[in-house]
């Protein structure tokens, strides 16, 4: 699946995207996953209260599933308006 | 219903025209422009937004049409910019058309709280002293209990 | 602070441009605009507005003065309409400036409050079947327990 | 002093303002000798919770004392905005 990252996450991790190939059955899963590979990982989602997740371009929680989902994305809380 | 999603500025008297310009029967209509302020230590330079270009519109069309289904409403338009703004420059602007001023003056008011917390965009501002992301408030978070 | 009650039309967007361009430090700009709305049975030909001259910009004032005090606002514009309007013009607007939106959206929501039932204008519509005065309505007044 | 009238008021007494010379101290007494005057003040005056009064342009209830005034307006609920 394709894993999007925003904002200060982005900068911490430094990619904007990339492909990543899991088996993790939801987005808490994928966290861990991505926590075991890097540093800048594992400092990127120290905190994950600090954090906001969509699975293909919808809000959700950190214990959504991820069977089928194409796009996850990972980012601070939003600041708009 | 119109969003805009857009680099580009916008010409707040004119979209304003053009929405005022497809409407009956309304009788109150509310806009609300949202400034690049310079804060009160001074010396902001520039405001980067940073966008979710593949989910933004389609979150803000989420919260348009829960405004639509929840006050008696004629219209809604939103235009939230992206890339890098100067202090005095609008970032965002929304309007709503009611029959009378309470729903109007509710679901701008209610547009609003949710596009700030709900509506991926994220500023970041340079300053003399350096760049750093704003930070969502508590409060803005707070503010969305108003609604539920 | 502007306050203006004049018989003439006015160019909302000269205003909104206006008011904009005294401003610095403001996050938030607000506006309300009241239309002369053809009712559901149709039929309106005009409405006319009645006020009394020598009281209704001190009115006006007083309340703005109010609202200055109540919140962090930058400036407020009121400018209201008398005589004889037509379905689809403006009757009057509002507009708030504030550092943050929530001063901006309470300001102008009090505003409308209060000059919906505290300054002094009256409106009559006139239609195929004749003239008759506007009356006031009790959520109106009602309205006016939320800021006291 | 002069006595203003507007909206439905000013249609039913006909006329929208005149000079009252009364020693009246209160609005309340003012308005029990426009009553007495004619028919269309007694049906103008009818019902005073549908009237609202200014004394000298500020707006007041009807125990408001005239001492000094001089200009009273009365008038319907308003309707601005």
């Amino acid at each position: 699946m394709d894993v999007l990252y925003f904002a200060r996450v982005r900068e911490r991790i430094g990619l904007p995207r990339e492909r990543v190939e899991t088996d993790a059955a939801t987005v808490t899963d994928l966290v861990e996953e991505l926590r075991a590979r890097e540093e800048c990982y594992a400092a990127a989602f120290a905190d994950l209260s600090a954090l906001r997740v969509a699975v293909d371009q919808e809000l959700t929680d950190f214990d959504a599933p991820l069977a089928g989902a194409r796009e996850v994305a990972f980012f601070p809380p939003m600041t708009g308006g | 219903m119109r969003i805009e999603v857009q680099e580009a500025p916008f010409d707040f008297a004119a979209e304003v025209a053009r929405f005022e310009a497809g409407l009956a029967g309304m009788g109150a209509v509310v806009t609300f422009t949202g400034i690049v302020r310079d804060h009160a230590q001074g010396g902001l330079q520039v405001m980067e937004i940073e966008h979710y270009p593949g989910m933004t519109a389609q979150a803000i069309e989420k919260i348009a049409g829960e405004a639509l289904a929840r006050w008696d409403l004629g219209d809604v338009l939103v235009i939230h910019r992206y890339g890098l703004l100067t202090p005095g420059e609008r970032i965002m602007m929304v309007a709503t058309a009611a029959p009378h001023r309470a729903d109007a003056f509710a679901a701008a008011d209610f547009l609003m709280d949710y596009l700030k917390s709900r509506a991926p965009f994220w500023k970041k501002e340079i300053t003399e002293r350096g760049a750093d992301w704003v930070a969502a408030k508590d409060a803005d978070e707070a503010a969305l209990d108003r609604w539920t």
